[in-house]
């Protein structure tokens, strides 16, 4: 393996878990619902990738690749879905999303859903 | 095929039960699930004569040797728990359809039915295998059977009773999961007789006694040994009658059976011994049970559930035979357990038959019953007799080994205690009799109908398990020398 | 390094249980429950273990949480602060209990070592003779469906009798039976949403998974069982999204009863055609001339009926759940 | 013998403790079930542990491996997480039972209701 690879994959890798790391902060930190639900959701989708590609850079045969590249491809979809479905559930149980201040900052459109 | 015998007892009802749920009517089930029943006793009957005639049997699975395969491993102990469990599946099955079709609506009775083939499954697997591992499948197989059919009970309390059941009953299944763990890290097999030959090396060892522990403690909780009983009358009482009749006469049987076998086969009782007072330990909870489990069903108001705690008491007595360590001592729990079978076979049958004419079991509405049902009544009466250990009855035969053996370890305390147990027993009994013959019947008013006998299967399954325990208080060959013989060959005795 | 990783998963367990002490509220004692599954699948794998993480991940994260969710959907997910007449009890207990695992402990053999007995009497023959008496790759797969092929057929039947007692316990015996086609169905949200679509497309690929599961348990990590999950797991995200109407009309609860039992048969016949070829139950060297073969077939049959009866109880158990809660709630 | 080589093990029996605790402290019995499934799962990591190997790797045959890891306790835990998920799911049909016929799922509570009737 080329030492180019190398390093690329591991900055790969360690901006992936550098994520992860500001993804859960987020999760503990920020005040409601909605922005925790950002907060993981985006920083995994693209953490888990970068982490995936720099395994699929570092391993040698072809058969983990495939299989490496097919959960990333699954992430891609489950992933967000899953953070869309968390958001809908919050918002369909009466869950509001609030500023910084703890106060409602958006209103409550009627509920057309 | 005499090769092939050993497998059968277990295989007949693995086999039938799925098969029972293709069925879709549940009168054709109920004459499949009968058949399933009876061929499984003829082929433990069967077994049952073969290891008589060439002593203990071995049957590798899947074609492996122990201890790679596992291993079924008939000897006169175990042969002795299949007759027993397939004869009383059988009897419930052919005589039990009216009690059944009347506590489950019409659409679960196929299910219900499997539930019980399932039962019957786990139970003979689990006196059949030489697998401790096995032992642990088919100890579940047969424990998620028993909470389903316990929740089938009419009453809500059947739910309640079953989850706790569940409960009880997994942490004590789990329990034997550490044990058998420990045993495998220490040993590396998971084979009774290799177990057998290898544990002694290690008598030494605080895991091999941890091992032990654990496994005994989960064992009792499935053998509901006061004070690990708690779940079992509630479980009894509100079961379905038929239920109530076949978990009565096996499940504690087979706990006790797997009791023995771990303490005698698997662990030799020189080592366990060693580890522990193992024999008072024993001696004195079976000694509590039997007191507490007596007072308390004396104060019952309700008769089923007083039989229940009968049962508290009466395992008491077997562990005690248990406890004893001696030939004589394991020898009269075994007769018990055999005759214990048949005595509360007996006695929830005809409270069965009594249930499906009232709807209930309460004292209070019993009154006078012995003129409206009164050959159902009459073995009841039997039945208690039996249980009293009244001469020319079952239950006086393995009173009587129990005194013996007691009286052999100049253990006279025990002695004592045993016949005042029996007195706590005749207490008890005697109530009943009180309310079936001299109370006047119904006081409300209502006219009572006269002579309205439980249904022709019900009643004579009744009076053939009420004529068993006599036909065995007379002749006791039976269960004598086959427990005699599983005894001496537990203890490493030679004589047979 | 093994170590290192090794000790973070234990304590992130051990933090997990505490974490379920802790908390009141169902809800959260479910993520916990479903969290400490997915931990102890990761600690498998480092113990090498593929097999059972695989299991456990998808029971420990997956089938159980859902049928708890289900069950808290009714029930609420309101804990009661229990003050306990006798609360030294349990403490007491559990201290014993543990005092005695401790003691147990004592006179083990040491973690990781080769030479530890259990490491030494019985499997090392299954991992140096497995090539020659069954000819598969996965030693696992080899013990579970040959060695000790018997254990596994208990196994099929502890998840056979399963279905029956939920069926037995749920299903109610005045004829308001599963399949109520009326039923308004709980979770319809827009047909056309996000994750209306999203899971249509993953479906057909979740069932291809299962089905490779299924027939490459043989030479890597699964079999029958976790195909079976995995394959159950498709049918319940479809009811999931689309009610349970919807997946009752692809798939009828008693077919499905049938099928649970054919699994079964199709596991203990395989076993009874032993018997007829004249060997010992359950012994597959009769069912090809050459006794290698032979096993190799045995135990691509059993796995199908395992995998069979597995799928058919875990949908029928989330259907018996689905049509109580509709009926609760309606 | 170092602790280390214990470590594991203690580790495991708390987490069996800390299930068995939630299975007899708790009153609430879905709560009871989650602690059973904790209970359970806990000693399944001790069969896994008990059968790992220092440089094993997973059983599954390959060219030029030494050293596999223990493949019989794997096989067992197989079988047991099976158990294990019957179970959980027998009990929890059980509870939906339970709060049907009594209204909730409390032990107290339910208690109550018995001994009023």
């Amino acid at each position: 393996m080329s030492t180019a690879l190398h390093l690329i994959s591991d900055a790969f890798l360690l901006a992936g878990s550098f994520l992860l790391l500001t993804g859960a902060l987020g999760f503990l930190r920020f005040p409601d619902v909605f922005s925790r639900i950002h907060a993981c959701g985006v920083t995994e989708t693209l953490a888990t990738s970068l982490i995936l590609l720099a395994l699929i850079m570092k391993s040698e045969s072809a058969m983990p690749q495939v299989k490496l590249l097919m959960i990333l491809l699954f992430l891609m979809f489950s992933s967000p879905t899953a953070g869309h479905a968390l958001a809908k559930a919050a918002w369909n149980a009466g869950v509001r999303p609030r500023d910084n201040r703890n106060e409602r900052g958006i209103p409550v459109p009627p509920d057309n859903l | 095929m005499l090769s092939q015998l050993p497998i059968l007892p277990v295989l007949l009802p693995l086999l039938g039960a799925p098969l029972c749920a293709l069925l879709s009517r549940p009168v054709v089930a109920w004459a499949f699930a009968c058949a399933v029943a009876v061929l499984t006793f003829a082929a433990s009957t069967f077994l049952l004569a073969a290891v008589w005639q060439q002593g203990a049997m071995s049957y590798a699975l899947g074609g492996w040797d122990a201890p790679w395969g596992i291993e079924y491993r008939i000897d006169l102990l175990n042969g002795l728990i299949l007759v027993l469990v397939s004869g009383m599946a059988s009897l419930v099955l052919l005589g039990g359809r009216a009690s059944i079709w009347q506590e489950t609506p019409e659409r679960k009775r196929g299910m219900f039915l499997v539930a019980f083939l399932l039962c019957l499954a786990g139970l003979q697997g689990i006196a059949a295998t030489g697998d401790v591992f096995n032992l642990f499948v088919f100890l579940e197989i047969s424990s998620l059977s028993t909470y389903a059919l316990v929740a089938a009970g009419k009453d809500r309390r059947a739910l309640v009773a079953a989850f706790n059941y569940l409960i009880m009953g997994t942490i004590g299944a789990t329990f034997i999961l550490i044990g058998i763990g420990f045993i495998y890290m220490l040993t590396g097999t998971l084979n009774m007789t290799d177990l057998a030959e290898r544990l002694p090396a290690l008598a030494e060892s605080r895991t091999a006694f941890a091992a032990f522990v654990f496994i005994v403690v989960g064992v009792c909780l499935k053998l509901a040994l006061f004070p690990l009983h708690l779940w079992l009358p509630s479980a009894y009482t509100h079961a379905p009658s038929m239920v109530t009749v076949f978990l009565a006469a096996t499940a504690t049987k087979v706990a006790l059976y797997v009791l023995i076998r771990f303490s005698f086969s698997v662990f030799r009782f020189e080592f366990t011994t060693l580890a522990l007072p193992l024999e008072t330990v024993f001696i004195v909870l079976g000694l509590v049970a039997v007191f507490a489990g007596s007072m308390v069903a004396i104060f019952q108001p309700d008769l089923k559930r007083g039989l229940a705690y009968s049962s508290v008491a009466q395992v008491g007595y077997m562990v005690i035979g248990v406890g004893m360590g001696t030939m004589n001592g394991v020898q009269a729990a075994l007769i018990h357990m055999f005759n214990h079978a048949l005595m509360k076979g007996a006695l929830f049958m005809a409270l069965a038959g009594i249930v499906y004419q009232l709807g209930s079991s309460q004292f209070s509405s019993l009154r006078g019953m012995g003129q409206r049902m009164p050959v159902t009544c009459a073995c009841m009466v039997l039945g208690g007799l039996s249980l009293i250990g009244m001469p020319g009855t079952a239950g006086f035969v393995s009173k009587w080994y129990l005194v013996v053996a007691a009286a052999d370890r100049e253990q006279w305390f025990l002695v004592v205690a045993i016949l005042a147990g029996s007195l706590l027993t005749a207490v008890y009994m005697w109530r009943v009799v009180e309310a079936f013959y001299l109370t006047p019947a119904d006081i409300d008013g209502a006219a009572p109908k006269l002579r309205s006998e439980a249904p022709a299967g019900l009643l004579a399954v009744t009076v053939a398990l009420a004529l068993a325990n006599v036909y065995f208080g007379l002749d006791s060959r039976l269960p004598v020398e086959t427990a005699g013989g599983a005894a001496a060959s537990l203890l490493g005795v030679p004589v047979r | 390094m093994e170590i290192f990783v090794d000790v973070v998963l234990l304590s992130m367990l051990v933090a997990t249980a505490v974490a379920l002490i802790l908390v009141r509220g169902l809800m959260a004692s479910i993520m916990l429950t479903s969290i400490y599954g997915l931990l102890s699948a990761s600690f498998f794998v480092t113990m090498d273990a593929v097999d059972v993480a695989f299991t456990e991940a998808a029971v420990g994260a997956g089938v159980a949480p859902l049928l708890l969710l289900m069950t808290v959907a009714l029930v609420g997910r309101r804990e009661e602060r229990t003050v306990s007449r006798h609360a030294l009890v349990p403490l007491l207990l559990v201290t014993m209990t543990g005092a005695l695992l401790i003691v147990g402990t004592l006179d083990m053999p040491p973690f990781g070592s080769a030479d530890a007995p259990a490491n030494q009497h019985v499997s090392p023959r299954y991992l140096q003779h497995t090539e020659a008496e069954i000819g598969i790759p996965n030693v696992v797969t080899a013990v579970l469906a040959s060695y000790r092929a018997y254990d596994t057929l208990g196994e099929a039947l502890v998840i056979f009798t399963a279905g029956v007692a939920v069926i037995l316990i749920l299903v109610p015996g005045d004829g308001r039976g599963t399949a109520q086609a009326t039923l308004p169905d709980p979770i319809s949200g827009d047909r056309q949403g996000i994750v209306h679509v999203v899971s249509k497309i993953l479906i057909p690929f979740v069932l291809l998974f299962a089905l490779y599961v299924q027939f490459h348990g043989d030479y890597g990590p699964g079999g029958g069982f976790q195909a079976g999950v995995i394959f159950a797991s498709a049918f319940i995200l479809y009811g999931l999204l689309c009610g349970l109407p919807a997946v009752v009309r692809v798939i009828p609860p008693t077919v499905v009863e049938v099928l649970a039992a054919l699994g079964v048969l199709l596991y203990a016949v395989t076993g009874v055609l032993s018997l007829l070829g004249g060997k010992n139950f359950l012994d597959y060297s009769v069912l090809a001339s050459d006794p290698v073969t032979g096993q190799h077939i045995g135990i691509i049959v059993i796995e199908l009926g395992v995998g069979i009866c597995v799928a058919s109880v875990i949908i029928r158990i989330y259907y018996a759940f689905a049509a109580h809660l509709d009926r609760q709630r309606v | 013998m170092d602790i280390l080589s214990y470590f594991n093990y203690w580790v495991v029996m708390a987490l069996m403790m800390l299930g068995f605790y939630i299975v007899i402290a708790r009153g609430n019995l879905v709560k009871k079930l989650i602690g059973l499934n904790i209970f359970q799962t806990s000693v399944f990591i001790l069969y896994i542990s008990a059968g790992n190997v220092y440089d094993g790797a997973a059983p599954i045959l390959a060219e030029g491996v030494e050293a596999y890891s223990n493949p019989l306790p794997h096989v067992l835990i197989l079988t047991a997480i099976v158990v294990g998920i019957a179970t959980t799911s027998v009990g929890l049909a059980l509870v939906m039972r339970i709060y049907e016929s009594y209204g909730t799922v409390e032990e107290s509570e339910i208690l109550e209701q018995d001994e009023a009737c």
